[in-house]
Parts: structure tokens; C-alpha cells; sequence
């Protein structure tokens, strides 16, 4: 207890029962199973590691080039290469319990049934805090129609996944949408304890001098910097009309954007890309966040979730 | 060894052959942890562009004075930045990261050869080998002459340079594996190489038929660089299916593990230039 | 007639009905009347002067701030300020058709009604080559629901500005969707005769220090570069489902971007946040077009259109 | 006057006094061009970050040398990379753009009031002014001291400088426009002042309560810096619907045309700092 004239914020995050100790998240994909990142910083330090896209199966993923940079931003295509849920919860969770470190696991499939059955195999494993969900997949039954894109899938798949977890759930929104408040809401109906926000935006580049679609597989995934914009414009959409623990995220690179985030409405956040470009990042922002709090004399991070009002 | 990440301060930086530059960097957490065949992932510029890091290969360090030396080639935004850097500013650098080469543990018979800016990763691998007695020999190609000069660094530790130029201003006029031609393999207890992926093709050959134990170094766009994004992978046999990480799992590779193709589409396994 | 063994290549492109000489085109509201950027360049050079969104009557805007720089991009809430299309077609179309400028014109309202009648203002004034529909303003008469966010009433807007103009339409694509083939195929049902992608992606910023929008209106549209990667993916998309001619746009900075789009499917392109950083952007783009067009060898513009195929 | 591109080398980059730097650059086609008042936009940087350029007044000009002087303040990455640029280096500028001051045809009596980097845009007025022979003095309000000391650029010209800095180091202790309790209005033809938005809106006071002509320079976040975008307009009037274009009708406006409010919350009428 620090009983200065200054106490030290309390940062702690309850994102709808997963349990943060700060707010500062890095996100799946892009910090591997954590160990990757340990020689940089405390990884049981961050507020949550989020680790790589889980399947019930092992993929191969995609054939490269998988990324490409683009202007303040990158294009990936990895089509979720990782080693199947048996893989992750033999090899790489231990490790992380022993560590002490928060994990999410993000899990992702291509039915409801391969969500279901993803999610089922958690149970009974100590170390996880609460499952992200990955709905930015296509749905082989629906001719490959992005789950996170429709409503009604949206909803039945959060609904499936909470039947068969006693973990919170946290769908994590593509912004390829036109609505992204009633696909929020689609989510809620589903069971969903917390969102997940953004996903990447799907793009392209092409090699002129070759004239083909620079990534093998036509299409990518856009984070970074680049889309900060249409990130937070989301999650505002969302906070403001729905009353449902966000973690937001998309671009964030140094504290800055993070506040921005939390201003918007995000009780918390997540680095992806910016993990690239500083593997410090989650540390240096969450001092960030800290500087800001004290400098501004707030006392609890959720005092600043979604306090961006025009006056 | 730890990978760090340090604020190198620039003690030279200087254009030593056409687009070829040479960059010394004082970094000394990070030259204590160097092996050969590992590489640093660079930021080239403090701002969005270009946003990622640039990864490049240890050219040559001297542990003891904290001094890293890296030889990179422009070819576009980043490097082109990287080659702006004056002496006295400081350069983020991260790693040393990756599986370099395996290195003999005595005095052995090392050949090298290197095409092109893919010279850069055989340097300070000859000088560690030096230190542990080996005989070294390079097979050193290039299009011009100019790009032969950082010979004479390799000369200087005591290596056995042989040079070829495509433009024949120096040395063997053509390409650099006509010299294997003259290279007996029973003389060599490992074969070292790194450059274009049709040469490094040509190498993996001549040690696979003749029974010398070999390494590569291979190539890929990268963002992480640590292992964690799953971006810079590459399919080291088109007929086995999965995918290794050049970061992580490389960027060297044993020659066994490679199956070169004659052509290398998009998503093959290429090699530095 | 060039007799050489380089023929100067064929640059003209009919994009729907909409002849342009050359397939550069500036894009609406980033280039004003046309005659703001005269001093930088030689306007009746440009492929197509796309003026600024015109309503019936005139409008104010939205308050300042209306624009803020963000990664690679801005967001832009100017909220359609034009002296309406009595002066747009008094004041500057004569000065535009004297001194040859290829106009298109760029037509907005708040409901269908509004789309026509500004629509039918524009017969027997010689000087227009089309019309560009902007259809990412809001329907008063559907709860404020952008007109271009759905299929039926981008068909009913387009069809219904078809029935007043002799002129070729081309409605411009709004990013803000979820499947843009789909509004596409709308857009052609109606009557559509090229399509103009994409318009902004609609974003937000927060200022950190005064914990409000940075934007009166909140949100904005994002363009620049950063989008340049969601354009590209949606040019591609619609292209290869469907045969219709595309401007395209979205963070066209230099000629390598340009080929970006014309090799993704776009016929045409349009500068717009380019020409900020640099007002002679379009004769720049056009020039380099050009130069690889000769070190390629190509003969015309069309042979490139669309040609970025994975080998 | 025929506005243009042109990438100026730059001559000379200092320091003058903590964060204030002024650039000299060579840009002969521009600075024929210069008319007091108006403004340049400029890139502060060949890529995408920042990828808008920035505005940036006319300071001083002398056109026969071809030379044009920027006085400008580091607060944000567009101005940190200018405060980067080195002599002999070229930066690209776009201008002279916008109404500048309406100047006085023959010799009259002017008063000046600059307050803080403000005082950039009023320099060229006085020397174009001083070469009509008008009587000028100028009122330069400053923080500190060290800013100050540009006053003697216009002592130079013959200017009447009346110094008052806020932490009374140097001149006046306070507020630049407590002098004006100093000034008689009939002394003066016409008053120009640029600075702080309160600071101006107390001179615009000044001047409309003593019948005294006067001009104030705006400023407001730009894109294209030509008014073709409609993105740094200002509401001169909050009673009065509609806007001006900062960048195009101004960025000089006459007091009468600007309401005054007491507070500027965003979107009214701010001024330069
Ligand atoms: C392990 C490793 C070691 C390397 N060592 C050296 C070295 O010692 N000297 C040297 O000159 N070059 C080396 N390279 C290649 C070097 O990384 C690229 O030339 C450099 O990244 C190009 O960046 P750019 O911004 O100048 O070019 P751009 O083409 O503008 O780069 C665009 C993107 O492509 C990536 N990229 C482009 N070319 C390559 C490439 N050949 N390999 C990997 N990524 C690429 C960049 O990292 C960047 O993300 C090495 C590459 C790897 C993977
Ligand atoms: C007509 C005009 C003349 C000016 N003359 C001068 C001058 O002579 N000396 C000087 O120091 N400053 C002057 N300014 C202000 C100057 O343009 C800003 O300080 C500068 O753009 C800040 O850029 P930045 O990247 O350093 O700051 P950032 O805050 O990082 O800039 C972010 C964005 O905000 C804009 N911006 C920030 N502050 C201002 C501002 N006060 N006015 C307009 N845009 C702003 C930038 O252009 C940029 O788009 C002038 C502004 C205008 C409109
Ligand atoms: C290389 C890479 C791999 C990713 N893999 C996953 C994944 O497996 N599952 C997932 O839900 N999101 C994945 N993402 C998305 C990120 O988690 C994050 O939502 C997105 O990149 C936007 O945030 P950013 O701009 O901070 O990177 C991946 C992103 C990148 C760049
Ligand atoms: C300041 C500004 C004003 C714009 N006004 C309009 C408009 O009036 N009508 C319209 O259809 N598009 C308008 N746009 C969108 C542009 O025409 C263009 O579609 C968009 O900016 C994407 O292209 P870019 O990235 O090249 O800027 C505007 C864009 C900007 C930046
Ligand atoms: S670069 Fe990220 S896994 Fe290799
Ligand atoms: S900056 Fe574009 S209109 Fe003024």
C-alpha cells in the first residue's frame, strides 16, 4: 500500500472476468507464445499475452511471402500456421503457468463445431485467464463467408464456444464490416463477457515490376500504425452505444495511442505490430500509461475508459 | 547468449564500392553475444517509414572493443536511410538474433564462398575460424572489382582469397562456382556460403556429390525476427510440406536440409545476393 | 502520328462513357474547381478534373477542426461545404470547359430526390464529361444510413440519377462495407456506368491532452496512403468478378502506386490527398506512367488494366 | 504573383533563442514572389512522416539575393525535422500562398504587435514598409529574454522596438499589450498584429475602440495551403454562419471582420502563438 500524497494508479483491468493486472495486452500473432520475447522484456510483466492463433489440428499456413510493409503499416498472410490446442497446452502453457504469466488463448476454426471442440479441450487447464476468439475465419459451410462478418454467425458462434468453456470468452471483431456496433451486439446475444477490437483490415499490395499480387495468397491482413484511425473510430461506436469491456487495439505503437484507445472506450489494450518495431513496446507503453496517470492525477485506469468527450 | 536491444553509436559509415557500404557501429552488449551467421534486425529510420526493421547479417566484430561492423548493399527506403547515418548518431540495433553457422571446434579445412553483398555473413565466421586454427578459403565472386576490395580484410586474418569478377575486371573473369572446378573436395572438412539463391544451388551440389558437410544462409522479408510472427518462412524442400523460420530456425540451413529448385518462384527458398 | 519504332503509347481511356486522354484524374474535394492548383500545373492536361462534391443548395460544412493528420493519412470532416450547383455551374464550369479541362462532375444529397434534382441541373450544360455520385453521405429518410452502406438503395440512387442525366454515372464505392462486390453488382443493376473506388474509410482521432475527438464531427474520412492497401484489395475484388470500367483511388502518391491500381483492375486513377503534398502530383503520376509503360514496351493504358495475376 | 514549387537550398539553420530557429533559404522564383504576410508550405520531410507539408510565414525576404528567412518555432515532428535540416541541404516549398498584409502605398505611420513567434510574419512588413518610408514601431512581446532578440533585426531597419517579456527579464515585466496603454491611437494609420489569439483579440479591442484600421494573421490547421480543400477554415464571426479559408481569404483578415470571443474553444478563431 502506498499511503504517499501520490498514490501509484491502480491499473488493474477487469475485461468482463479476465483478470489484467495492467492494461496493456500484446496481441496473437504477433508475440508468439511469449518466450519468443522474454530476452526484452518481464513477460509476466505484461498485462496479458495473448498467444498465436490455436486450432484444433496443426496448420502449415500459407506459402510466402506472407507479409509485406506498406505505408505505416504491413500486410500478413500466415493462414494461423501453428502447432494444434494439444501443442499449445503440452509444449508452451506450462511454461507460461510456471512463469506466472496471464495468457489468453486465441482460438479460431473454420465451423462451429471446430470452435466448440477448440474451446472444449482448454477446460481443466490451469493458466488461462480467458479465450479470444478469432472470427475473422471463413466458415467452410457458409462457401468461406467470414464468420465475423455476419451477425447471426457471430452469435451462434460466441453461444457454442460459452457452452462448452467455463472461461470469459472475448470475440475478437473484424473491421471489414459495415455495422460494427450490430455485430457487437450479435456478440453480446452470443455470451460474449468481453470484445476484442480490431481484427486486421483485409488489403493488398502488387509487384508492378511483376505485375502479381505481392503475398501468395492474394490478400492480407492490414495492422500497424495505418489503421489507428479506423480502429478507434469503432470502438467509440461501440462504447458509446453498449455498455461491454473492449479491448481495443490496432496500430497502437507508443502510449499515446494507448490512452487514445482508452479515451475512446477500450478498458485495455493490445500491441501487435509495434511489438516489431520495439519488442519493449508493451513495457514502454504501460510506463507511458503510468506517466500520464500520475502527471494527470488519476487515480484508477478506468477512470480515462471512454472519458473522449467533445466540450 | 542474450539478445538485447542497444542504441549503437556510429563510429563510421562509408560507401566502400558502388551501392556497398560498410557501417561500424560501437555496440558492445550486443558484440559480446555475436556468432557468426547470426544478424542484427535494424531500425532503419525513428519514425512509420519505413515502419519494420531491416534485418542484416554480423559482418565482422571485434568483441573486445565492443565494435560491430555490418556491409550492406542500398537497394531501397531502408537501406537507403541506413546509408545516410553519420558518424556519432546512434542506430537501434536488436540481437543478435538466429541460428548462425556451426562452427568446427578445432583446426579444420573451411571453404567460403560468397556472391555478391551474401560475403557479408562469411567474415567474421573466418575470423573465429582463424582463431580456432582453421584453414580457410575464400571463393569470393562479384559482378565488379570494386566489390572485391573488403578482400583484403579477409586476407589480412590470413584467409586464402580467390576472386572472381563477372565483368572480369578482376581476378577469374565469370562466375565464382567455375571456380569450385579447381577445388578438390577431400581437401575441405565443411564448405560455408551465402549469395544468390542460383549459386548457393551450385554450391549445395558440389558438397552434396562430393560428400563435404555444408552450410547456407538464407533470405526472407522479415517483421519480427525473433520467431514470433510466423512471416519470413520458407519451404526448404517443395516437396516436403511445412515451413521452417529464417529467423529463428536460420538463417542457416545445412545443405542436406535444402532442396534447391532450378527456378525460384515466389515463396521458394532464395538466397542473399 | 508517331512513326517511330516507339510509338508514344495510347494513354486515352474511355471509362464508361467518360473520355479521358490520359487515365489520371484528381479526385473530388482534394483539388477544389480545379483552377486552386493552375499556378502548379496545366490543368486541361489532367486526365479528368473531378470537382468538388456539389449539393442542390449550398452548404456551410461542419465546424473546424475539420482535418487532422494521422500515420501515413488524414482524416477529413469538411461535411460537404459548396456553394451548391447553380454557382458550381455559373461560376466555375464556363471557366473550366474554356480552357479545356475534362470535369466530372460530383454529386451529393440526403436522399434520392436530392440525387436527382441536382443530377437533372447539370442537362444542357455543355462541359461535363460525367458524373461522379458520391454515395457516402447519410439518407435522412432511412435513420441517417449512409446510402452507400446498402445494396438496394445504391441501385435506387444510381437508377434514379440515370433517369435525369444523359451524362455517364459513375457512383463512388464507399470502403465502410462488408462486401463490395455485392454493392458493386448494385451499383451496376442501377445503371452504373464505370465506378469510382474507394472513398474515404471513416475514422476517428482523440486528443489525448483534452480527452475529446480532435474532429468537431468526431468522425472522419481517412485517406492517404494508409488506405492505399484497402483500395487496392477492393479494386481487385470487384474486378474480377465483374466487367465494368473502375477509377481507382486511395493513397495514390506517385506512379508506382498508380500501376498498384491500374494492374489490380482499375482503368483509370485519382489522386487526391496527393495532390496536398504535392500539387503537381497528377502530371507526375502520368509522366512515370509513361516511363514504364516505354520500358515495358506497352502499347496502351488498357493492356495493364487488371493484369496482376499470381504465376 | 505566381505561386510555385521549388526546392530551395537552404543556407543556414540556427538556433536563436530555446526552441525558435530561423532558417535561411535560397529559393530565387519564390522569393520574388513574397509579399508581406503570406505564407510558404513547406515539407519538412521526403516521406510519409509527416506526411502533410507545413505552413509556415514569410519572415523576412530579400528578393534581389533570392533569399527568404523562416522564423519558426519546434513543437511537433514537422517542425523538429526543419530544426534537423543542415546548410546546403534542400528543402521543397510551395508559395508564396495567401493574402498577406494590405500594405500602406506611401509613407505612414504603423504600429506592430508581435507576441511570441507571432512577431514572424511582421518582420517583412516592416521592411517593406520602412522602403515606403512609413514610420514603424513595433511592440514585441516574448516569454523570455532570449526571444527577444530578434528585435534586432527591426532596429536594424529603422524600427522603434518596445521589448516586454513575461518573466520580466528583459523590457517590460508582462503582457505586450499593457503597452498599448502607452500608445495614442490618432498616432498611428494602421495597426498589424499577429500572436496569441487572446493577445490579438485585446490589439483588435484596441483598435476598433480607438478607430484605428487594423489587420490580424490567423492561423488554423492546413492540407493543401491553395483553398481547395475547405480544411483550415475559421468562423471569423461565431454569430455569423459560414467560414472563411485561412490558407486562401487570409491568413491576414481585417480586426473588423473577426468577433472576438473570450474564450477559443476549438473550431473559433485561434491566432499564432
Ligand atoms: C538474415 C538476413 C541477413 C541479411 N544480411 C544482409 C547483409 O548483410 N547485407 C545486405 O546488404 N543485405 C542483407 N540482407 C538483405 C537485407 O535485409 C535487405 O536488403 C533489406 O532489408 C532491404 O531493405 P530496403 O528497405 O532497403 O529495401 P526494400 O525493398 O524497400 O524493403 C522492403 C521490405 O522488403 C524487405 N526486404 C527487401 N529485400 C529483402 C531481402 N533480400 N531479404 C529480406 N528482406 C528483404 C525489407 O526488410 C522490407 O521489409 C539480409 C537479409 C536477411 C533476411
Ligand atoms: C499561415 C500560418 C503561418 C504560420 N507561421 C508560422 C511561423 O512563421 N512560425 C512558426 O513557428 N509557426 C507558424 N505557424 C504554425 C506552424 O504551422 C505550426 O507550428 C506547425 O505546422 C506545427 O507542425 P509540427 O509538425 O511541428 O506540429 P504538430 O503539432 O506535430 O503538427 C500536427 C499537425 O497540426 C498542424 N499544426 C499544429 N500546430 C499548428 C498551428 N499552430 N497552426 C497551423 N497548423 C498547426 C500541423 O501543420 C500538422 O498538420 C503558422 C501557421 C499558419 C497557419
Ligand atoms: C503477423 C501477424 C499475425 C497475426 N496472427 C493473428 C492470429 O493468429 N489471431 C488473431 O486473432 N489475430 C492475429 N493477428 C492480428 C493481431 O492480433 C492484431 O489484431 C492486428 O495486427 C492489429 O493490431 P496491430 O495494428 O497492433 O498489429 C496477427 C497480426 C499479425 C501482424
Ligand atoms: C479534404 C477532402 C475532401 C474530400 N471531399 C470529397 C467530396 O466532396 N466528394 C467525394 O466524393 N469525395 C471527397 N473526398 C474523397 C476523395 O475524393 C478521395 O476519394 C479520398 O480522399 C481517397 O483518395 P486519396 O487517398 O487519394 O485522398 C475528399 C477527400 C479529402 C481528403
Ligand atoms: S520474422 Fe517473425 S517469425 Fe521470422
Ligand atoms: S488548407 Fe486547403 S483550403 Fe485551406
Amino acid at each position: 500500500m502506498n499511503n504517499g500524497h501520490h498514490p501509484s494508479p491502480n491499473l488493474a483491468v477487469d475485461l468482463g472476468g479476465i483478470k489484467m493486472n495492467n492494461p496493456v495486452a500484446v496481441a496473437s500473432g504477433t508475440f508468439g507464445y511469449g518466450r519468443e520475447y522474454e530476452d526484452y522484456l518481464d513477460i509476466a510483466a505484461v498485462g496479458a499475452v495473448i498467444v498465436k492463433g490455436t486450432t484444433l489440428e496443426a496448420r502449415l499456413g500459407n506459402p510466402p511471402p506472407r507479409i509485406i510493409e506498406t505505408p505505416a503499416g504491413m500486410l500478413n498472410a500466415i493462414g494461423l500456421e501453428n502447432p494444434g490446442v494439444e501443442v499449445f497446452l503440452h509444449d508452451h502453457l506450462p511454461y507460461l503457468r510456471d512463469k506466472g504469466v496471464t495468457v489468453i488463448a486465441n482460438l479460431a476454426g473454420n465451423s462451429i463445431e471446430d470452435y466448440a471442440a477448440v474451446s472444449a479441450c482448454l477446460e481443466g487447464h490451469a493458466g488461462i485467464a480467458g479465450i479470444e476468439l478469432n472470427i475473422s475465419c471463413p466458415n467452410v459451410k457458409k462457401g468461406g463467408l467470414q464468420f465475423g462478418t455476419d451477425p447471426w454467425m457471430v452469435q451462434q458462434v460466441v453461444a457454442a464456444v460459452k457452452k462448452e468453456t467455463s472461461l470469459p470468452v472475448m470475440p475478437k471483431l473484424s473491421p471489414n464490416v459495415t455495422n460494427i456496433v450490430e455485430i457487437a451486439h450479435a456478440a453480446r446475444e452470443g455470451g460474449a463477457d468481453a470484445l476484442s477490437m480490431i481484427n486486421t483490415l483485409m488489403g493488398m499490395a502488387i509487384d508492378v515490376e511483376h505485375r502479381r499480387p505481392v503475398l501468395t495468397n492474394i490478400f492480407g491482413g492490414l495492422s500497424g500504425p495505418a489503421i489507428k484511425p479506423v480502429a478507434l473510430r469503432m470502438i467509440y461506436q461501440v462504447h458509446r452505444e453498449m455498455d461491454i469491456p473492449i479491448l481495443g487495439g490496432g496500430g497502437i505503437m507508443n502510449a499515446r495511442d494507448a490512452l487514445e484507445f482508452i479515451l475512446a472506450g477500450a478498458s485495455a489494450v493490445s500491441i501487435g505490430t509495434g511489438n516489431f518495431v520495439n519488442p519493449r513496446a508493451a513495457f514502454d507503453v504501460l510506463k507511458g500509461i503510468q506517466d500520464y496517470m500520475q502527471v494527470y492525477g488519476v487515480q484508477r485506469i478506468a477512470d480515462l475508459v471512454g472519458k473522449a468527450v467533445l466540450r | 547468449m542474450m539478445p538485447g536491444l542497444e542504441n549503437g553509436k556510429i563510429l563510421d559509415n562509408r560507401q566502400v564500392a558502388g551501392d556497398w557500404y560498410v557501417m561500424d557501429v560501437a555496440a558492445p552488449a550486443t558484440a559480446r553475444q555475436c556468432q557468426p551467421g547470426q544478424f542484427l534486425h535494424i531500425r532503419p529510420a525513428d519514425n512509420y517509414d519505413p515502419l519494420l526493421r531491416r534485418p542484416l547479417s554480423i559482418y565482422d566484430v571485434l568483441p573486445d572493443s565492443g565494435l560491430i561492423s555490418l556491409l550492406y548493399r542500398v537497394v531501397g527506403r531502408g537501406t537507403s536511410l541506413l546509408a545516410k547515418f553519420a558518424a556519432d548518431e546512434f542506430i537501434n540495433i536488436m540481437g543478435p538474433l538466429g541460428r548462425g553457422w556451426s562452427m568446427p571446434a578445432s583446426a579444420e579445412n573451411l571453404l567460403l564462398v560468397g556472391g555478391g553483398i551474401g560475403v557479408a555473413p562469411l567474415m567474421y565466421l573466418a575470423r573465429v575460424a582463424r582463431q580456432r586454427e582453421c584453414r580457410v578459403r575464400l571463393l569470393f565472386g562479384a559482378s565488379e572489382a570494386a566489390q572485391l576490395s573488403g578482400a583484403a580484410r579477409f586476407e589480412k586474418i590470413g584467409v586464402d582469397v580467390k576472386r572472381a569478377s563477372m565483368d572480369g575486371s578482376l581476378g577469374y573473369p565469370g562466375r565464382v562456382t567455375d571456380l569450385l572446378n579447381d577445388e578438390i573436395a577431400t581437401d575441405y572438412a565443411r564448405v560455408y556460403t551465402c549469395g544468390p539463391a542460383p549459386m548457393m544451388a551450385l554450391v549445395a551440389r558440389w558438397a552434396s556429390t562430393s560428400g563435404v558437410w555444408g552450410e547456407v544462409s538464407l533470405e526472407e522479408h522479415m517483421a519480427c525476427g525473433v520467431g514470433a510472427c510466423l512471416g519470413c518462412v520458407c519451404q526448404l524442400d517443395p516437396f516436403q510440406p511445412g515451413y521452417v523460420k529464417v529467423c529463428k530456425d536460420g538463417p542457416v540451413f545445412n545443405v542436406d536440409q535444402v532442396r534447391w529448385m532450378q527456378q525460384t518462384p515466389a515463396g521458394e527458398v532464395t538466397g542473399s545476393e
